[in-house]
C-alpha cells in the first residue's frame, strides 16, 4: 500500500476526528471487521425446514432406547401404554435407536412395571454377541456399526436401490443382524410381560402428518438447543443419527439440521 | 461439443441425459451437469430452460454436478421428499416431492453461491439496459425479486435474479439469467404484468410459502455474454401502506451490505476487493421504501433517469 | 502410454487418477478421460491440488476449472499461514516453542501437502508442562471454548482422556484451534514417542515455531490419517501421504521403518506405505501380515468406491476409536455425545 | 497481564505492515484489505491516524501513548491512554501492527 494520504483537511475534519476520539473513549470501536464468508447461503441454511407427510410416532424407554414407526399404541390417561401395542409397534419400527439415544426428559420417569429391555438394553451388549459379519476381529467394531440394523442406507446404496435390493456384501449382514436383533427383543419382553397389558415404561409421542419441522426454532441465539416435545426428541434422534453415520442415510430431515449444525461450525 | 436449445432436443433424449446425469446447462459463465429422474423436476426444466443452451456431445469439463433426487432411504420412509445435492458438504433441503422444481432451482444456487471463485458474488438482482447495470440489493422482503421482474416488463434486461456476479478483472457485472423466483403475492403481481402464462405453476407449502418462477425470456438469453456496468445500487424496502420514499446512501454502507451478501468475497480476497471498490467508485446508492410496485417503478425510473448514461 | 481412456477396473482407474492427480502423469487429453478425472478429483475436493502440479493446458474450460479450485486453495492457505502468525503473536515474548502440525505446517514450510487442502482448524502441539500458560495466552488472544465442547462432561472428558485441549475457538475469526500434548489420547492402543519428535523439530524462520523433521512429519500423517480416523477424504489424505513421502530423500525413505519402530507407531506407517504402493506404485517392500485384512479391505473400498461405503466408514472410524481409547470409555463417549447432542 | 501479550516491553517497537494493506476510502470511511489475512476492514478518521502514525516509523507503546494526542492535533485529556491502548489492540488483533525491534 501505501497509506492513503489524508483527506483534504477540510474545516470540519478535526472536529469529526475529535468526535469519533469521544466515542472511542467511549468504547465504540475504531474498526470494523466484515464478516463475508458464506454469511448468505449458510443464514439460509438456518431457515430450513422439512416436512413430516404422514403420520410418525416415537417410542422412548427407561435407557432411552428409540423406536420411530407409523403404529399406534393405545394410551391410558396416566400415560401407561398397552403392551401388546408396544410390543407390535417395536417389531414394525423403522428405526430403532439404541440406549442412551433419546435425552433424559423424554424418557419415562419410572417403571414400575418392568422394563423387558433393559437386560440387553446396555452399552455394547447389543453388539458382542454377535458374529461379527466382515469379519473383523475387533469386536468393538460391531459396537458402532450396531445400530444400523434398522437404519437399511447400505440396502439403498446408490440412488436408485429399492427397499430390499441389497447392494453390496456388507447388507446381508446388516440384514441378519436387524432381525436378530429383533427376535431378541421381541421374546425377551414377552416373557418379562407376562400378563400384563398395561406398561409404564415407556413414552410415546406423535408427531401428525404435514408437521413442519424447523430445526432454528430449538436453537437459543447462543447457539445450544433446547429440544423438547415430539418434534424435538425428532431432532435429537436425527442429531444422534447424524453423529454416527452422517449424512449419506437420509434419515428424514436429517440435510436440514445438519446444514444448520454445519452453520454452528464453519460460521 | 455443439451447442443446441433444450427444446430442440427429443423429450426422450433429455430424459436420458438427466437421468445419466449428463445433461449439462450451459448458462451465463457456468456449465452444470444436471440430473435428476423426477418426471416433475423434468417439465420444470424443459419449460422454463426452453432457449437455453445445452452442450451436447462427449463428456463436459462442468463446473458444477448437481443431482435432485429423492434422499434414498427417504423413499422408502417417507416417499414423498426430494433433495438437491451438489456434491459437496453444503446439504440442501429436503422437500415433499413435488417441490422439486424449488429444489432444483435452490441446489443451483447453492452451487454458484459456494463453489465458484472466479468472479465475486452478492446477493442482488440485476438489469441493464443500455446506459448500464441497476443492482438491486437482497433484503428479507425487501421485494428485490418483484422489483426485477417488473423491470423486465419495462424494457430492462435481466442479468440475474439472485447474484451480482462482478467480474475481477473488469469489475462489470456478467448475466447468469435463471428464472425469477416469486413468492406469495408477488406471483399474482407477476402474472398480470407479465402475462400468466410467464409464470410456471404454484409450488405451495414451501419453507418460504408459496413459489413460483416467471420464466427465462430468449432475449436475456441472447444478451447473456454481454457484461454491464454497474451505475446505481438499490436496497429496496417493501412497507405495505408506506409512501414512497428515497434515501441516499452512503457509499461505504452499500459496500458493508454488499461484503455482507457474500458467499464467497472472502475466499477470493483482494481481486474481489479491487473489483468491488471499483465498481463503487462509479456508482449512487439509494435505499427506496415503498408500498406497491407502481410506485417501486416509478422511483426506480426517476433514479435511472438521472444516472448520466 | 496406450490410449487414455479410463480403466474399468476401480483400483487401476483410482491408480490412474492419482497419477493424474500428483502430476506423476500429465492430464489425459482425451475429453472423456478427462472429463472422469476431474468429477472426481471434484467430488475428492483434490482439484486445488490437481492445479499446484498440472501444467498449462490449451483447454480453456480445464484452466478455467484449475483456476476456480486455485483459488479456493489459496484461501484455505491465507487462513492457515494467518492463523500462525496470531499463534506466534499470542504467545511472543515466552518461551513456550509450539510445534506446528499438519497443514499449517506445511503452509510453514511451501510443501505441496499445503496446497489445497481445506481445513477448518489448526493443530499446533506443545509439551504436557507448558500446557497451561499456552492455553491462558491463547485465551487471553481471544481463543475461548468453543461452544460444542463447553459442557462440563466434554471438558473433563476432553482434559482426563484426550491428547488435546477441547476446542478453543477464536471469538472474532471463528478459526479453531486444538493445542494437543501428545500425538494420540492418552489412551490410545499406541503411543507415539512424540518427545522424541519433539526434539527432532526445528524452527521455521527464526521464529518461535517449530514443524517436525520430514521422516517425522511423514509419520504423524500416517498416524494422523489411519490412527486417528482422518479418511473421511481418502483421496485427498493419500495425496498428502505422496507428497509428504515424495519430499524425502532415499536415506529419509530407508529410515522410515526404523524410525518408526522407535517411536512406537508401526501399525500406521506400515497401512500409510501400503496405501502409497497400492496407489501411486510407490517402491517400498511392505510386510503385509501386520495390517488386518479388514482394515486394508475398508480402505480399498472407501478409496476405490468414493464415498459409497457407508460400512466401510464405520468400520474405519470405530478402528480409529477403538486405537484411540478403550472401550467402555468408547461407548461411554459415543453415548453421551449422543445424548448431548440431543 | 503476562508480558507475552502485552505490548508493554518498551524495547519493542511496533510499525504497520505497510505491505500487507491494500485502502480505499469513500469520504471519511476507509476500505482495508488485509493482504495476509484475507479480511477486509473499515477505518475511521482515527485508526487510519494510528496507521499513518505507525507508519512513519515505529515506535514503543510508551512512545505511541505520548506522542499520538499531538499527532491528532488535541490534548492528551482528549486522547486517552485507555482509548490509545484500546486502538492499538484492535489493530494489533487484526495482524496490521509489526513487531519490528525488540
Amino acid at each position: 500500500m501505501v497509506v492513503a494520504k489524508l483527506q483534504e483537511k477540510d474545516k470540519g475534519f478535526l472536529e469529526r476526528r475529535r468526535h469519533l476520539l469521544r466515542l472511542g473513549a467511549a468504547g465504540v470501536p475504531m474498526v470494523l471487521t466484515l464478516k463475508a464468508s458464506a454469511t448468505e447461503p449458510v443464514h439460509s441454511a438456518l431457515d430450513c425446514a422439512f416436512v413430516i407427510p404422514s403420520a410418525t410416532n416415537i417410542l422412548v424407554d427407561v435407557d432411552g432406547k428409540a423406536w420411530i414407526g407409523d403404529g399406534d399404541i393405545q394410551e391410558k390417561n396416566s400415560g401407561e401404554l398397552k403392551t401388546s401395542d408396544v410390543t407390535s409397534f417395536k417389531q414394525n419400527a423403522e428405526f430403532v435407536f439404541p440406549s442412551g439415544s433419546a435425552p433424559d426428559q423424554f424418557r419415562p420417569d419410572e417403571c414400575s412395571t418392568g422394563d423387558d429391555d433393559d437386560y440387553w438394553g446396555n452399552d455394547c451388549g447389543w453388539g458382542n454377541d454377535y458374529d461379527e459379519p466382515t469379519g473383523d476381529n475387533d469386536d468393538q467394531g460391531s459396537c458402532q456399526a450396531d445400530p444400523d440394523r434398522n437404519t437399511p442406507w447400505f440396502e439403498e446404496e446408490g440412488e436408485d436401490g429399492e427397499p430390499g435390493n441389497r447392494g453390496n456384501s456388507y447388507s446381508g449382514s446388516g440384514n441378519d443382524y436387524q432381525h436378530g436383533g429383533k427376535g431378541k427383543g421381541k421374546g425377551k419382553g414377552d416373557d418379562d410381560d407376562g400378563g400384563s397389558a398395561w406398561t409404564d415404561c415407556y413414552k410415546f409421542y406423535q408427531i401428525s402428518s404435514n408437521t413442519t419441522i424447523s430445526p432454528a426454532d430449538y436453537l437459543s441465539g447462543n447457539g445450544s438447543w433446547n429440544l423438547s416435545g415430539a418434534n424435538g426428541l425428532y431432532l435429537a434422534l436425527a442429531g444422534k443419527y447424524l453423529d454416527t453415520y452422517g449424512n449419506d442415510g437420509g434419515f428424514p430431515g436429517i440435510s436440514c439440521l445438519l446444514s444448520i449444525l454445519n452453520y454452528l461450525e464453519y460460521q | 461439443m455443439k451447442n443446441v436449445a433444450l427444446s430442440d432436443l427429443p423429450p426422450e433424449t433429455v430424459k436420458r441425459l438427466l437421468s445419466e446425469g449428463r445433461l449439462y446447462l450451459h448458462l451465463g459463465p457456468y456449465v452444470t451437469a444436471l440430473s435428476t429422474k423426477d418426471a416433475g423436476v423434468r417439465e420444470f426444466l424443459t419449460d422454463m430452460y426452453q432457449d437455453c443452451s445445452i452442450l451436447v456431445g462427449e463428456e463436459a469439463l462442468v463446473d458444477f454436478s448437481l443431482e435432485v433426487r429423492a434422499p434414498n432411504l427417504v423413499r422408502r420412509y417417507i416417499r414423498r421428499q426430494i433433495v438437491a445435492d451438489p456434491g459437496f458438504y453444503f446439504p440442501a433441503v429436503p422437500l415433499p416431492v413435488k417441490l422439486g422444481p424449488l429444489c432444483l432451482e435452490m441446489g443451483m444456487n447453492l452451487c454458484v453461491a459456494l463453489q465458484s471463485f472466479r468472479q465475486a458474488i452478492f446477493h442482488a438482482g440485476v438489469v441493464s439496459d443500455q446506459k448500464g447495470g441497476i443492482v438491486i440489493a437482497a433484503r428479507s422482503g425487501g421485494g428485490k425479486s418483484t422489483l426485477t421482474a417488473a423491470l423486465m416488463e419495462e424494457g430492462f434486461r435481466l442479468l440475474s435474479d439472485e447474484f451480482a456476479i462482478l467480474c475481477a478483472e473488469t469489475s462489470f457485472l456478467l448475466a447468469y439469467p435463471r428464472p425469477v423466483s416469486l413468492k406469495n403475492q408477488s406471483i399474482d403481481v407477476v402474472r398480470v404484468f407479465a402475462g400468466a402464462d410467464q409464470v410456471s405453476d404454484r409450488l405451495t407449502g414451501t419453507p418460504k410459502g408459496d413459489i413460483a418462477y416467471r420464466r427465462l425470456r430468449k432475449s436475456d438469453l441472447e444478451t447473456a455474454n454481454l457484461p454491464a456496468k454497474a451505475k446505481l445500487i438499490l436496497f429496496p424496502r417493501f412497507q405495505a401502506e408506506a409512501a414512497p420514499a428515497v434515501e441516499k446512501m452512503d457509499i461505504a454502507d452499500a459496500a458493508m451490505q454488499l461484503i455482507a451478501s457474500s458467499p464467497n468475497y472472502q475466499v477470493i480476497g483482494e481481486p474481489a476487493f479491487h473489483a468491488l471498490m471499483q465498481m463503487l467508485d462509479g456508482v449512487e446508492a439509494y435505499e427506496i421504501t415503498y408500498g406497491n410496485t407502481e410506485d417501486s417503478l416509478m422511483l426506480v425510473k426517476d433514479l435511472w433517469e438521472a444516472v448520466d448514461g | 502410454m496406450v490410449e487414455m481412456a479410463t480403466s474399468e477396473n476401480p483400483h487401476e482407474r483410482v491408480r490412474q487418477f492419482f497419477c493424474f492427480a500428483s502430476g506423476l502423469t500429465p492430464l489425459p487429453t482425451d475429453a472423456k478421460a478427462l472429463s472422469d478425472f476431474v468429477s472426481w478429483a471434484q467430488r475428492g475436493h483434490i482439484l486445488g491440488q490437481v492445479a499446484a502440479v498440472a501444467s498449462a493446458s490449451d483447454n480453456k474450460r480445464l484452466q478455467t476449472l484449475l483456476e476456480n479450485a486455485a483459488t479456493r486453495s489459496a484461501y484455505d492457505k491465507r487462513m492457515l499461514k494467518f492463523e500462525t502468525e496470531r499463534i506466534e503473536r499470542a504467545l511472543l515474548g515466552t518461551d513456550i516453542r509450539v510445534v506446528l502440525l499438519k497443514g499449517s505446517a506445511y503452509v510453514a514450510e511451501d510443501l505441496l501437502a499445503g496446497i489445497g487442502r481445506r481445513v477448518s482448524d489448526i493443530d499446533i502441539l506443545v509439551k504436557e508442562e507448558d500446557l497451561p500458560e499456552a492455553e491462558k495466552l491463547l485465551r487471553q488472544a481471544g481463543w475461548k471454548d468453543e461452544v460444542s465442547t463447553a459442557n462440563p462432561y466434554d471438558q473433563k472428558y476432553y482434559r482426563d482422556w484426550m491428547h488435546e485441549l477441547p476446542p478453543l475457538r477464536h471469538s472474532k475469526r471463528r478459526t479453531i484451534i486444538d493445542v494437543h500434548h501428545r500425538l494420540l489420547p492418552r489412551t490410545a492402543r499406541i503411543s507415539p514417542d512424540h518427545l522424541a519428535m519433539m526434539a527432532d523439530a526445528s524452527p521455521v524462520g527464526d521464529g518461535n515455531l517449530l514443524v517436525f523433521a520430514p521422516v517425522d512429519r511423514f509419520i504423524h500423517s500416517a498416524i494422523h490419517i489411519f490412527a486417528d480416523g482422518a479418511l473421511e477424504t481418502p483421496a485427498r489424505s493419500l495425496l498428502e501421504l505422496f507428497y509428504l513421502f515424495n519430499d524425502l530423500s532415499v536415506q529419509e525413505r530407508d529410515s522410515l521403518e526404523s524410525r518408526a519402530a522407535f517411536l512406537n507407531v508401526m501399525s500406521p506407517v506400515q497401512i500409510a506405505l501400503w496405501a502409497l504402493k497400492r496407489y501411486f506404485g510407490v517402491m517400498v517392500i511392505v510386510n503385509k501380515s501386520n495390517i488386518s485384512k479388514v482394515l486394508r479391505l475398508s480402505i480399498e473400498t472407501m478409496v476405490e468406491n468414493g464415498r459409497a461405503a457407508p460400512l466401510a466408514r464405520v468400520l474405519l472410524y470405530v478402528r480409529s476409536h477403538y486405537l484411540r481409547m478403550p472401550l467402555p470409555l468408547l461407548m461411554a463417549h459415543l453415548f453421551r455425545k449422543a445424548i448431548r447432542r440431543g | 497481564m503476562t508480558v507475552s501479550a502485552n505490548p508493554n516491553n518498551d524495547h519493542w517497537l511496533w510499525g504497520v505492515y505497510t505491505n500487507h494493506m491494500v485502502t480505499h476510502s469513500f469520504g471519511d470511511t476507509t476500505f482495508v484489505y488485509n493482504r495476509q489475512s484475507g479480511t477486509t476492514h473499515i477505518f475511521n478518521l482515527v485508526s487510519m491516524a494510528m496507521i499513518e502514525f505507525l507508519s512513519e516509523k515505529p515506535r514503543s507503546m510508551n512512545e505511541i501513548i505520548r506522542d499520538f494526542p499531538a499527532y491528532m492535533g488535541v490534548d492528551a485529556a482528549e486522547c486517552p491512554a485507555g482509548v490509545v491502548r484500546r486502538l492499538f489492540g484492535e489493530l494489533d488483533e487484526i495482524g496490521l501492527l509489526e513487531l519490528v525491534q525488540s
